[in-house]
């Protein structure tokens, strides 16, 4: 599971899945259901995924065997949820390509992960002048953070901005991340676009200046292995809730000699070694981070959704999304009223395909799918600075995981012809 | 469900949103509307010109699915030449109606009857809902004297 | 449910529980084990509650029929997960005693709503040389925050001493809540001494000088009736994992209007109205604080939890908790080597019953214990500086709730007499 | 589990526990070292006398629990007169042994190989760890010139 090795692998007609997508889906009870009155569609997958039986079986074994509060225990069940709670940290460890136990921050979500290093890393080294870079694909969660930090202290937010294809644009690379430049954030993944950026360049330049870099990678975590040594990323943020794990679980992964340097996020208990009235010293890492009765449950059971994508292997993830993603695509252009957004190579970009149809908006697409019990997302999927620059008020997302397949896509492309019938256009 | 969805892209709102009515511009904003429904990106702009606390003549532009430029449009259409009064109490009524929470649409309401489909799609109500919100809030600045756009008005506000 | 009426009983003697002790323990999947050989006896619920199977089968059941991202869908499942998503903050506004739907936001425990209330209301309201009260006996999560924010700010943190029955000693309270107090923060119960504080009584003292009054109701929350509108409290901080719910789940309660002046906490996706790279404008309440994805299963099977203690019913939990609390406490103070600490009367205290053994130290009484499958606590419960007061390096705290009764109590008195055996003191 | 709690609490712990060693205090503290365990709250305070790179006394002032105060008393009995050279490499042998990453004691160490038992608790080898990571602390601090207390050492540090 060497990072990046499912982008080099290129795909130009649908091959057979690398692993058995039936018996994936077999795994997911919620697909097993008809929504008005057709079998479900679950193509939101960018927004959040299904959960694997294992992954439900897990919430239910740790409340009916193991549930406590954890850390302070001196009883049974006390440990229990304790090994169990940072067994996960361990494997979250190794997921990303071997980190150090003690790197790896469990918040509430991407947006808390991003926003922690704001508030702490960023309140402290970000000054008057400074710049600080993102792109124009970021999503809010990206970006408000920066956008509202820069205003605070009197830094100037620059953006690298996309070419008409959907790629970064580095040309002026140069010229955009600077001396000035103290951070650069940017997503591994578009939400939007699909495009998978090259980080590993960015972060190189980023580290060339004397910058940090951080990396969402909420998109692309749950889509293709991942190496956050080998990128280089500084920080590296995801979401449980989008790669098959429960809601409420994010991963902040920062490097040791950072996150000891920096002040402490959220204040409370277990997050402190000595509290007097007029004076606090801080825990060790990773405790620092973790204030308060942390997501239990959620991180123990995040533990099989890791298990989950470990044995199907994150290369044939990546492979068998990509070569569906290149069947959806090739599907969708035979439409000729639908415009698709972002990269049209498969092996540049992930399976979240946004389009328009030239003339029925996205609203009035995902409703209508969703009549035929093919449920998408249709908006500004929280990247509205992106949608400006595309020109576009909304788009509808279809955006595809391990338990998709073929039928779906045509299911989707036939649903979407039926629908230029039913609006009469 | 789909009869509910031919309930609510019934042919006339269909008919509505391919031509929507009330798109020349107004001679002289009295009112002049901005709203937004940050959920879906639909965006609103409205003027309204004014004779004898009437709407002399209507200006809508939306940008938005079949369901917020249908109701737009046959919001253009049929509060012209009403009282502000009559305009607000309509406007009212349609509010009501699509939050559920009121009568139904009287039958003189004629093509409005069209929206109540709508309700059965919680997510679209407020499509429905964008330019009924936006005229009722410039009707509001405009009694205190402040009819000119001031914020845009969301669909999230109360 | 009135607020405080479980306050006005009395209660001398043991009698019959106010509902079936032992039908409610059934309702419970993990009370049903044996630890170390013996029947497991849960009285750690002060850190955390055990869930009964309904917030279990809540789980199972949204991610089996209608798990998806919330708010922005246009499809059936992602309308099905906000409407429940949505109708667990319903729920909680009327349990609460009846606020507005926007006046109670979700976070990931108290210990984030009070960083919240910080973070937001403390940065711009708080100024040097103002003044913070807080008292000698609240849990880090309400005193770190605002150590934290009194040393940033240069403000004046001061406290309300406890007396030696471990009430709150408000004698000089008029020179400690003073026209330089800007906040109150106050535990509604004490999660070490067990201590109902007169919350009503500081609240207004608070208010007379022009204060805010934050009231901690973690430990409240889960064992009586509440109305937060009754209390004045401004604020009113809990956590479902303490109240039969799932872990990472709190709630904020605040005041509309003050909501409304407060700036936002995390930066994110849902949180936003409009943003451009230079330029955000928030969303409304209660989204404005809900920044990204939720813990969206967790707060609609807490729903289930309030459902569960709406049907016994708060004033008969606290009527409960009130007798069993009496009881424990006549049972243990003939054990001749066991201190308590807190109140003694039962009317005037919660079931959180920290004790020590004049000769054998409380972790080796947690460690003891749970070789008997008793589960209770060990340590300083977060609550240092008390612990200071106190005199004490830690304390052993057993704390009872729904499902425990006096055979559980027998179990434990019975346990530390032969615990003095075994230690040979 | 009893057996495990017999284990753990041996006969010469719970006699370690009551009466510990090393009470003390030294005539001249050149390593002067603290330390606590911040999930239980056990607290250490340790002065080590030293001549010609040798213990010469140990005070040993430990509250906490019975395995920690039985582990600082028997870590008092065991150093006292040893060199620094053997005191380290017991120290570290001891936490390994009790991190369960080495091996096991030496038969040489006596009263030591009771502490086995602590690791079935989990929990508990911090009690037991924290008078030893102490000492090394000390021990460290002084070899860089700098014996005399600093901060506390936390078992929570790696
Ligand atoms: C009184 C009190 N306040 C705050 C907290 C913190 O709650 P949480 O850990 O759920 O954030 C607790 C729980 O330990 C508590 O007992
Ligand atoms: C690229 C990207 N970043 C960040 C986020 C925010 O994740 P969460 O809502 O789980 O905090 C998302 C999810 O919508 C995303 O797609």
């Amino acid at each position: 599971m060497k990072s990046g090795d499912g982008e080099k692998l290129k795909s130009t007609d649908y091959r057979p899945a690398p692993f058995s997508v039936e018996q994936v889906k077999a795994d997911f009870p919620i697909l097993d259901q008809k929504v008005n009155r057709h079998q479900l569609v679950y193509l939101d997958n960018a927004a959040s995924t299904q959960k694997p039986r294992s992954v439900i079986n897990a919430l239910l074994e740790y409340y009916r065997h193991s549930n406590s509060n954890i850390h302070r225990g001196m009883h049974t069940l006390a440990e229990r949820a304790t090994q169990a709670y940072e067994g996960t940290r361990s494997h979250v460890a190794q997921f990303v390509g071997g980190v150090l136990d003690e790197e790896v921050i469990f918040t509430s979500g991407t947006t808390e992960a991003i926003n922690l290093v704001a508030a702490t890393w960023g309140e402290v080294n970000i000054s008057e002048g400074d710049e600080i870079v993102i792109t124009e694909m970021e999503h809010h969660a990206n970006l408000v953070p920066w956008v509202m930090l820069a205003k605070s202290k009197s830094a100037v937010l620059k953006r690298i901005p996309i070419t008409i294809c959907g790629h970064l644009d580095l040309s002026n690379i140069d010229e955009i991340i600077t001396k000035k430049t103290k951070l650069v954030a940017v997503s591994h993944m578009s939400n939007v676009l699909g495009t998978i950026n090259p980080v590993k360049e960015i972060v190189a330049r980023a580290h060339a200046v004397g910058a940090v870099a951080l990396v969402d990678g909420a998109q692309a975590a749950p889509h293709m292995a991942i190496n956050v040594r080998d990128l280089g990323a500084d920080f590296y943020t995801f979401s449980a809730h989008k790669m098959l794990g429960p809601t409420g679980v994010g991963v902040l992964i920062g490097r040791k000699e950072m996150l000891e340097e920096m002040p402490p996020y959220k204040m409370g208990g277990e997050m402190i070694r000595e509290v007097r009235f007029d004076r606090v010293t801080w825990n060790d890492l990773p405790h620092k981070f973790e204030a308060g009765t942390p997501n239990i449950a959620d991180v123990v059971a995040f533990d099989a959704a890791l298990t989950y994508l470990d044995e199907i292997g994150m290369d044939k993830v990546r492979l068998h999304e990509m070569q569906l993603t290149d069947y959806a695509m090739k599907k969708l252009t035979e439409l000729p009223s639908i415009e698709i957004q972002g990269p049209q190579e498969p092996d540049q970009r992930g399976g979240a395909i946004s389009f328009t149809d030239r003339d029925v908006h996205p609203h009035d697409i995902a409703t209508f799918l969703d009549s035929k019990g093919i449920a998408v997302r249709a908006g500004h999927h929280c990247a509205q600075p992106l949608m400006r620059v595309l020109g576009k008020v909304a788009t509808a997302r279809a955006s595809l995981y391990i338990y998709n397949d073929e039928s779906d896509v045509d299911r989707l492309v036939e649903a979407l012809v039926e629908m230029r019938r039913y609006f009469g256009v | 469900m789909n009869d509910q969805l031919d309930d609510m892209y019934r042919e006339i709102i269909l008919d509505h949103y391919r031509s929507p009515r009330g798109k020349q511009p107004v001679d002289k904003a009295d009112i002049s509307s901005e709203g937004m429904n940050p959920a879906c990106g639909d965006e609103i702009d409205m003027q309204v010109e004014i004779d004898e606390e009437s709407v002399k003549k209507i200006s809508v532009n939306c940008r938005g699915c079949a369901i917020s430029v249908a109701s737009g449009s046959m919001l253009a259409e049929m509060v012209k030449g009403k009282s502000l009064e009559e305009v607000a109490r309509l406007a009212e009524v349609v509010r009501k109606m699509l939050k559920g929470e009121g009568d139904e649409i009287p039958e003189e309401f004629g093509d409005l009857d069209a929206l109540k489909g709508v309700r059965n799609f919680p997510v679209r109500v407020k499509c429905a809902l964008l330019s009924w919100i936006t005229l009722l809030d410039g009707l509001t600045r405009y009694k205190k004297g402040e009819g000119l756009r001031s914020s845009a008005i969301s669909t999230e506000d109360k």
